[in-house]
């Protein structure tokens, strides 16, 4: 081990990706019953590898090159697959982002989770999580990313059905795992066919390759799309996005970490580790940015009939995502990964306060939380407001910067579709999101109500928000440093710029058109209609739901059939339904076990009663009767002699 | 009138009553007889074929001679497995033993 | 009189057979005392027979050649002889009052069956061959309180009456045709005559009466009615000692063919598929233990066959040791069955529910000994069967070997069914449990390891057999 | 392959660990009928000596040297060529691993079994001697012989100890693998006999060199024959019969080791001495082994009985192994002898957490069970992680096997490739479907009363997870050993 200590850098980049391991082994095995002892070692696990990512990020801020650290894990003939850490500035960044934010989640939960009787299983997989997606991140091949990407999968598999006594939480772990499985097939057979066509796994190798041509443009495209299925499963794009909303069946920590911030949108990471590659074939782009738009679309007409507030922040995640991959899709890399960043942050600060209410009120129905009386809980609901304002794109908000710098890339391109689209979305996204601040902020007693429900709203209100105890605490700081984040970050925008695209992967030139969009008097004209726009969503939301008498029904209510087709995610669900249905379970599933019953094995046992009956027949030559026996006998003789003469 | 192809066929005659005695008779001691033909036409080969054909004139002769006294004890045996039968199903047509088959 | 050693054996038999002809003129005797002294004189007798195994020469004006081969069938007679006479100690199948008579004609049977194994002149084997059948006549009804069973007797007369006389026809045609009854001149001359039908009738017919004696299909009318029929010492006898004779002979005779004729190959072919499919496909529906061995006697038979046909020292080998082989393997079944129905019924199936329970040695026994018959390794059956296919596929006949196998999985499947009812079936009704004396203990310890050791290291055996086929033409 | 005098001076090791399942069976045999603890003791102790053995082996075995070691080789039968051959090279060193491993945990799984406690293992030791027998023999008549040694004790070990259709289980299954050997034995012979019938030492008769014809005869009847036992598609109907009618134990040897059996055969005999035989059937391997690994997956989907799904598992992963060994591919090779090794380590967990379960809830349809981590998580966690390393969950020794296979497999046939890496979906599918349904759900009242497993019993459960998930970490210690072997093997081709 001498050589670990040799050198520090190598160092902390192992402890990220062996000590939340050794965390999970050790609660798994040891800890399970002793609860607080497992959330210590999960916690200060986590607590070392924030300090080392934050390490590595301050002593490779300078780098130019990126470092990284190879051994082959497997060798079988000449195909080596690594185990190692590439350490960039993108890496970087994205594990500084997992670390925090995890760090922060654990610390919430032990608010959240406490009292719940799989405490240590909890925190055992969150370091499951934390392991997986950490090495995820600083993989230097893309053999070691698909690897722990499938991890990540498995973890949140494990997180979402972590009630597994409740059905719906089970199903819908199954459900996850399943549908991104089925983006995974696409995105194992890109690899194989990125390694059939190139050769060589290595992300940094195939970026510059890509770059340089130097792989044929077919095998680009190709295994380019076939790598973004696993993008459109993991980060829940159309048109496997419906499985992120029953997601929500995890507990809401869980939601925070894994199904907002970093796991869903390590497809988007993905993507942008190797954008060069994404980059170096056009067709691949633009079907990327053709499902991100319609992603997004779909997530934000959803997310606006939802009443289930961890809904809501599902679809907008869902279509947050969208933007994403649209900028990406637009040639943003930069764009992109600034979304990335700030959207990790106030979408976590947005579940984590909507934990918060659901700890307290033990609904996820914004109106129920309204009723009974969310807005007393000055800080979530301060803090939630102010992540809302971050994700409608507000001034001076982190949300704001990011945003901006999409939409420069959406307005760069000839096509002003994109940008139109991402204006709408603009809209809905200030709409929905303020449309349940509203509807938490300024609750309206429905004229069917039973009292009786409301008075115990309150009086638990009341009991809950009396004392705030510990897990209350435990609860509000991470909020309110997200929160904090969430303010200042935008304004470090033009540094991370500088960090990440000084000596980054190389730039796409759509960047610089972009970025020129960015400077210009249509750039002033865009930031206008942009920021005019959200800030039209709240006030439209406002009128709906904010102002007084308002009926608190969308403008939706007065469309049934539309509002049927949203909030029924636009029967995508059912089409899956329908497919497993018919297709699976009625169609092969049912086909090969008839086959395999009647047919192979029942041809087996035809056979074995054929010999027996054939038995029962051929006994009948051996009569009781002796001269019967002895025709047999004489006529074998007589068939012989035949036999000879012929 | 005189050559060996007429002893033959008088012997493959014999032989071949003889088979269909075996096969046709019911009655145990016809199939006996029946045998004996067999082994008579047998006989009247050997002969034939040794008064005909044979280099040295002896071996058919004593062949002959073996095959009747082997006769002679098969019938003996014979009949003691008849009698046997007899004294328990009070029969001697083969029909009556049937029982073992399959 | 240096030469009447080479009869040793033969002589030493005749002496039995008197011993015991004085013994059954006494008006009552004591049954253990004869089951002491057939004991003692078949062992002798044993003993005597493999003393004399090196013994080379002819006898009786060249009709009867003795040599390894014969000797060494001798020493499997002589053993066979020597095992039913030891599985005798409760002869409940026999009239008390006939003891000394079976013993007799058990003497007698196997004298015969010694000089079979040595003749080399058609009228010797004839006579060798009635005299062993006379002997077995006479055996098969002498069983006592079977009413049931009366009429085996008189089948097995009526077939093997019919056969010993289609056989001397056909021996008559062919002394007719080549003028000799020293079977080495016939196939001397054989193959030039071979486009007479005479020949060929002759041939056939006296082919038949050595099939018939090996319960070769269509010649096997006999065998299960017998061996269901008489009682199980002689059925045992029957399945065993005659067995061997039966072999030899037909290996000594197609050996001298030398393999010049194609046809006669594929009649051999023809005839062991055909025997090895009836017998195992009859043998699956059987619920009488006795039968049931009796069919797959005759799919043992199409086996060797097997061998035999491939016409190569190999063959001979093989089916020698196959011959070997079926003889413990064989024994082992019949002695477990004869213990287990100590009152000398016939035993079916059902009744050995519970054997591993009752007595598991004699379980075990039977199981392996399946097993061989089965041809499962490591137990010496399956090296038989590897021999004579291995010798069969050198000769290349690939397909013939395929159903060979096919044939050893249906006959797993009866075998299975024998020991399921031995190892997992709860006795219906309790049945007492099984009396097994000393000596059968040892017996069937003595078998078991015979059974392993001869299929695991049966590189001295398979030596044996080819030095005793390498006198063959 | 003639044994230097090095070689011949070292102690003979491999017929140690065979002859001491034959020891053990003897000794077993001894033991008066009424100390059934100390029969299971002294089998335990059996075991672990071969454990120990079969480690020592593993990592004695030089993978820089290669090739055959630890090779005994005496003159067995003269006159037919036969040697008593045994030896070891990188493919059968996992394997005889394997076997130690699975034998080690099926005891302490059997350690509860009351009745016949002593034919039961000495059966089981007889099974096992003839595993081994299979694994170290380099001479085609002791492959076949232990081939059947191994078969035949699994008629009374499922006919007595068995569960659901014990008989008809048993006679199915044994009927069913013995003709298998119907087509092996002819097809051994048949090399043997155009070779010159002097020898059945395999790499003299693969020195030899076959004719291309007798070679595509030959090829196909022994990959049918070995077929039959290593689940390949059409006659892999016995795999959940049998597996349903047999003792837990028994499942796990059979499903973790005897299926291995086939798969080896058709490698180590058929496909080293038919390498032009393999040419011509491989798209036809390819085919059955792709069928194979989607078809098993869908058949899953439908099935109520926990054993059933874990014998169409098996189908699905055999299939895995078949289509590694028809790319004909390092890569592929590597694959399959890896998942061979982690598909047995992995279906022996299976079965011996099912047993468990089985034991005490005496039932094994899912609709029955329910809710059951809430009773007994520890067991369940078991089936959990077993159901993980079935659908390939990285870091689970099976996740590499099959990421080997795949890519060769996409790289040799695409089609077929790319259908059986989807039939990874169904699998998963099917598995989650079995867990959900047996294990999450709502607390079923009638599991309440059951304790959840001691970690006596635990213990083996516990081991075999060990080397799931350490080969699943550290890939290399395994698959070096094997590509030591295979690399030659496949160039030799």
């Amino acid at each position: 081990m001498m050589w670990l200590a040799k050198d520090p850098v190598l160092l902390a980049a192992s402890a990220c990706a062996t000590l939340p391991f050794v965390s999970m082994v050790v609660i798994l095995i040891f800890t399970r019953r002793y609860r607080s002892m497992s959330a210590a070692i999960s916690i200060s696990a986590i607590a070392a590898c924030l300090l080392s990512a934050l390490y590595l990020l301050w002593t490779l801020r300078h780098a130019p090159e990126p470092v990284q650290y190879q051994w082959a894990w497997i060798v079988s003939n000449d195909m080596i697959i690594p185990f190692g850490f590439l350490l960039d500035r993108l890496s970087l960044l994205m594990l500084t982002i997992v670390a925090v934010i995890a760090f922060l989640v654990q610390v919430y939960s032990l608010g959240y989770m406490a009292g719940d009787p799989g405490f240590s299983r909890y925190y055992a997989f969150q370091s499951l999580f934390a392991w997986a997606m950490m090495t995820m991140v600083i993989a230097p091949g893309m053999l070691q990313l698909y690897i722990f990407w499938e991890l990540v999968g498995l973890a949140s598999y494990l997180l979402i059905g972590f009630y597994y006594e409740k059905w719906s939480a089970s199903q819908a772990g199954k459900k996850a795992f399943v549908m991104t499985r089925l983006g995974d097939i696409g995105f194992f057979l890109g690899i194989i066919a990125v390694l059939l066509g190139f050769g060589d796994l290595g992300i940094l190798s195939m970026n510059e390759a890509a770059q340089a041509h130097r792989i044929a443009p077919s095998v680009v495209t190709l295994s380019a799309l076939l790598i973004f299925c696993g993008v459109v499963g993991k980060s829940a794009q159309f048109p496997l996005l419906t499985w992120l909303p029953d997601a929500m069946e995890g507990p809401t920590p869980v939601s925070a970490l894994l199904h907002s911030a970093t796991m869903v949108a390590a497809g988007v990471y993905m993507m942008s580790r190797i954008f060069p590659f994404f980059a170096a074939s056009p067709d691949a782009m633009a079907v990327t940015l053709f499902i991100g738009t319609v992603t997004m679309l779909l997530a934000s007409t959803m997310a606006m009939v939802a009443y289930d507030i961890k809904q809501v922040w599902a679809y907008s995640t869902i279509s947050q995502l969208g933007f994403m991959v649209m900028a990406l899709g637009a040639g943003g890399y930069f764009a992109g990964v600034f979304h990335l960043t700030t959207h990790a942050g106030f979408k976590a600060l947005l579940f984590l306060c909507s934990g918060i209410f659901i700890h307290e009120y033990h609904t996820n129905d914004m109106r129920e939380i309204g009723r009974g009386g969310g807005r007393k809980l000055i800080i979530p609901m301060v803090c939630m407001t102010v992540g809302a304002l971050a994700l409608s794109g507000i001034f001076p908000l982190s949300g704001f910067f990011s945003k901006e710098a999409i939409m420069g890339v959406l307005a760069a391109k000839p096509n002003k579709v994109w940008l139109v689209a991402g204006l709408l979305g603009a809209l809905m996204t200030a709409y929905y999101s303020f449309r349940l601040i509203f509807m938490i902020l300024f609750p309206r007693q429905p004229a069917h109500h039973d009292a009786a429900h409301q008075g115990t709203g309150h009086d638990d209100h009341g009991h809950e928000a009396g004392h705030h105890g510990a897990t209350f605490w435990a609860m509000a700081w991470p909020v309110m440093i997200l929160a904090g984040i969430t303010l200042v970050l935008g304004f470090f925008h033009k540094d991370l710029e500088h960090f990440l695209l000084g000596a980054g992967p190389a730039v796409h030139e759509a960047e610089f058109h972009g970025e020129g969009a960015g400077h210009g008097l249509g750039h002033y004209v865009l930031l206008f209609s942009a920021v005019s726009l959200a800030l039209g969503g709240i006030v439209w939301a406002w009128l709906e739901f904010g102002r007084k008498g308002a009926a608190q029904e969308g403008f939706l209510r007065r469309y049934p059939k539309v509002e049927a087709l949203f909030a029924n995610r636009w029967y995508i669900d059912h089409a899956y339904r329908w497919l497993l249905d018919h297709l699976v379970y009625g169609g092969f599933t049912n086909l090969f076990t008839r086959n395999d019953r009647r047919v192979i094995d029942g041809a087996i046992d035809g056979i074995c009663r054929f010999t027996v009956g054939g038995g029962r027949v051929v006994s009948f030559l051996q009569s009781g009767m002796v001269q019967y026996n002895l025709v047999l006998m004489v006529a074998g003789v007589g068939a012989v002699i035949l036999f000879f003469v012929l | 009138m005189n050559s060996l192809s007429v002893y033959l066929v008088l012997g493959a005659v014999l032989f071949s009553l003889g088979l269909f005695g075996v096969i046709l008779r019911r009655n145990l001691i016809g199939m006996l007889i029946s045998i004996e033909l067999m082994l008579n036409g047998a006989n009247l080969n050997f002969m034939a074929f040794n008064r005909f054909l044979a280099p040295e004139p002896a071996v058919g002769q004593i062949v002959t001679l073996f095959v009747m006294g082997i006769a002679a004890a098969e019938a003996a045996i014979g009949l003691s497995i008849i009698l046997a039968l007899f004294r328990r199903l009070h029969s001697i047509n083969v029909e009556q033993a049937r029982r073992l088959e399959g | 009189m240096m030469k009447w050693t080479l009869f040793t054996p033969e002589l030493f038999y005749v002496a039995m057979a008197a011993v015991f002809f004085v013994g059954s003129l006494q008006r009552r005797v004591d049954s253990r005392r004869l089951y002491r002294w057939a004991v003692v004189l078949a062992g002798v007798g044993l003993a005597v027979t493999v003393a004399c195994t090196r013994l080379e020469g002819f006898l009786f004006f060249d009709s009867y050649k003795v040599d390894l081969f014969s000797q060494f069938f001798k020493v499997l007679i002589a053993l066979g002889t020597f095992f039913v006479v030891l599985v005798c100690s409760e002869l409940y199948g026999i009239d008390p009052r006939k003891h000394a008579e079976f013993y007799f004609l058990l003497s007698v049977c196997t004298l015969a069956m010694m000089m079979l194994v040595s003749a080399v002149e058609l009228l010797t084997i004839y006579i060798a061959l009635e005299l062993s059948s006379y002997s077995l006549y006479l055996m098969v009804p002498m069983r006592h309180r079977a009413d049931a069973y009366v009429e085996s007797g008189v089948k097995y007369f009526m077939v093997g009456a019919t056969a010993s006389a289609m056989m001397i026809f056909g021996l008559s045609y062919l002394f007719g045709m080549t003028h000799t009854t020293y079977v080495a001149e016939i196939v001397r001359v054989l193959p030039h005559l071979l486009h007479q039908p005479a020949v060929l009738v002759g041939l056939v017919l006296t082919l038949a009466g050595f099939f018939f004696k090996q319960a070769l299909f269509p010649f096997h009318v006999w065998a299960p009615d017998v061996y269901q029929g008489a009682a199980n010492q002689v059925t045992t006898y029957i399945a065993t000692a005659s067995k061997m004779a039966a072999a030899a002979m037909v290996i000594r005779f197609v050996a001298l063919t030398t393999g010049h004729s194609e046809t006669l190959i594929q009649l051999l072919m023809v005839l062991s598929v055909l025997s090895m499919t009836f017998g195992n496909l009859v043998a699956i529906i059987q619920k009488d233990i006795k039968r049931l061995l009796a069919y797959s006697s005759i799919a043992h038979a199409g086996y060797m066959l097997v061998g035999i046909l491939c016409m190569t020292q190999r063959g001979y080998a093989g089916a020698v040791y196959y011959a070997m082989a079926y003889l413990i393997m064989n024994f082992a079944c019949f002695m477990v069955i004869i213990k287990v129905a100590d009152d000398g019924h016939n035993l079916q199936i059902k009744e050995l529910a519970g054997l591993h329970k009752r007595s598991p040695l004699l379980a075990m026994t039977l199981m392996l000994a399946l097993f061989g018959l089965a041809g499962i390794p490591p137990t010496l059956g399956f090296t038989g069967k590897f021999l004579v296919f291995a010798a069969a596929l050198e000769k290349g006949y690939l397909l013939l070997v395929v159903i060979g196998m096919i044939n050893a999985t249906i006959s797993l499947y009866y075998y299975l069914i024998v020991i399921k009812a031995a190892y997992l079936l709860e006795p219906v009704r309790e049945y007492p449990p099984v009396r097994v004396d000393t000596w059968t203990r040892i017996l069937s310890i003595v078998l078991v390891i015979a059974m392993i050791y001869v299929g695991i290291f049966p590189d001295r055996f398979v030596a044996l057999s080819e030095a005793a086929v390498a006198v063959l033409p | 392959m003639l044994m230097t005098a090095m070689e011949f001076a070292q102690f003979p090791v491999l017929s140690v660990i065979l002859f001491s399942t034959i020891l053990a069976l003897v000794v077993i045999l001894l033991i008066p009928d009424d100390r059934p603890q100390l029969v299971k003791q002294v089998s335990l102790g059996f075991a672990a000596v071969g454990l120990a053995l079969c480690l020592y082996v593993y990592f004695a075995y030089d993978t820089q040297k290669g090739g055959l070691q630890f090779v005994e080789r005496v003159l067995w039968v003269k006159s037919l060529g036969i040697y008593y051959f045994l030896g070891v090279d990188g493919i059968n060193v996992p394997m005889l691993l394997l076997t130690a491993v699975v034998l080690f945990t099926g005891v302490l799984t059997m350690w509860e079994l009351e009745r016949r406690v002593k034919e039961y293992f000495a059966l089981t030791y007889l099974l096992v001697a003839g595993v081994y027998g299979v694994f170290m023999s380099m001479d085609l008549f002791f492959i076949f012989v232990w081939y059947d040694v191994s078969l035949f004790p699994m008629y009374p070990l499922i006919a007595i100890w068995g569960g659901t259709r014990k008989e008809y289980g048993a006679m199915k299954l044994t009927l069913y693998l013995l003709a298998g050997s119907v087509l092996i034995l002819p097809g051994i012979l048949y090399l043997w006999a155009v070779a010159g019938a002097h020898t059945f030492d395999l790499f003299e008769l693969q020195r030899m060199g076959f004719d291309v014809n007798v070679q595509r005869i030959a090829f196909l009847m022994l990959y049918l024959g070995f077929g039959v036992l290593a689940g390949v598609w059409p006659f892999h109907t016995w795999s959940p019969v049998g597996h349903v009618a047999a003792p837990t134990a028994v499942s796990m040897i059979h499903a973790g080791v005897l299926m291995k059996l086939g798969a080896y055969g058709i490698l180590r005999v058929g496909m080293t001495l038919c390498p032009d035989g393999l040419v011509y059937w491989s798209d036809l391997m390819a085919l059955l082994a792709t069928i194979g690994i989607v078809y098993g997956a869908f058949v899953g989907l439908a099935q109520t009985d926990l054993k059933y799904v874990i014998g169409y598992s098996s189908v699905s992963h055999m299939g895995i192994v078949g289509l590694g060994l028809a790319t004909m591919t390092v890569d592929g090779i590597n694959g399959a002898v890896f998942q061979m090794f982690s598909h047995g380590v992995m279906t022996a967990l299976f079965f011996s957490a099912v047993g468990y379960i089985y034991d005490k809830t005496h039932t094994k349809m899912i609709p029955e069970l329910g809710g059951l981590s809430k009773t007994m998580p520890k067991a369940s966690a078991f089936f959990i992680i077993a159901a993980f390393c079935g659908i390939g969950v990285p870091c689970m020794s099976s996740f590499w096997a099959e990421l080997l296979v795949f890519i060769s497999a996409v790289k040799t046939y695409p089609i077929r490739g790319i259908l059986a890496v989807s039939g990874l979906v169904v699998s998963a599918l099917f598995m989650l479907r079995v867990v959900q349904k047996t294990f999450y759900g709502e607390k079923n009242p009638r599991w309440e009363h059951i304790p959840d497993v001691p970690l006596s019993l635990a213990s083996p459960r516990i081991i075999l997870v060990g080397i799931l998930v350490f080969f699943g970490l550290f890939p290399r210690l395994i698959l070096d050993v094997i590509q030591s072997a295979v690399i030659p093997f496949v160039n030799s081709l």
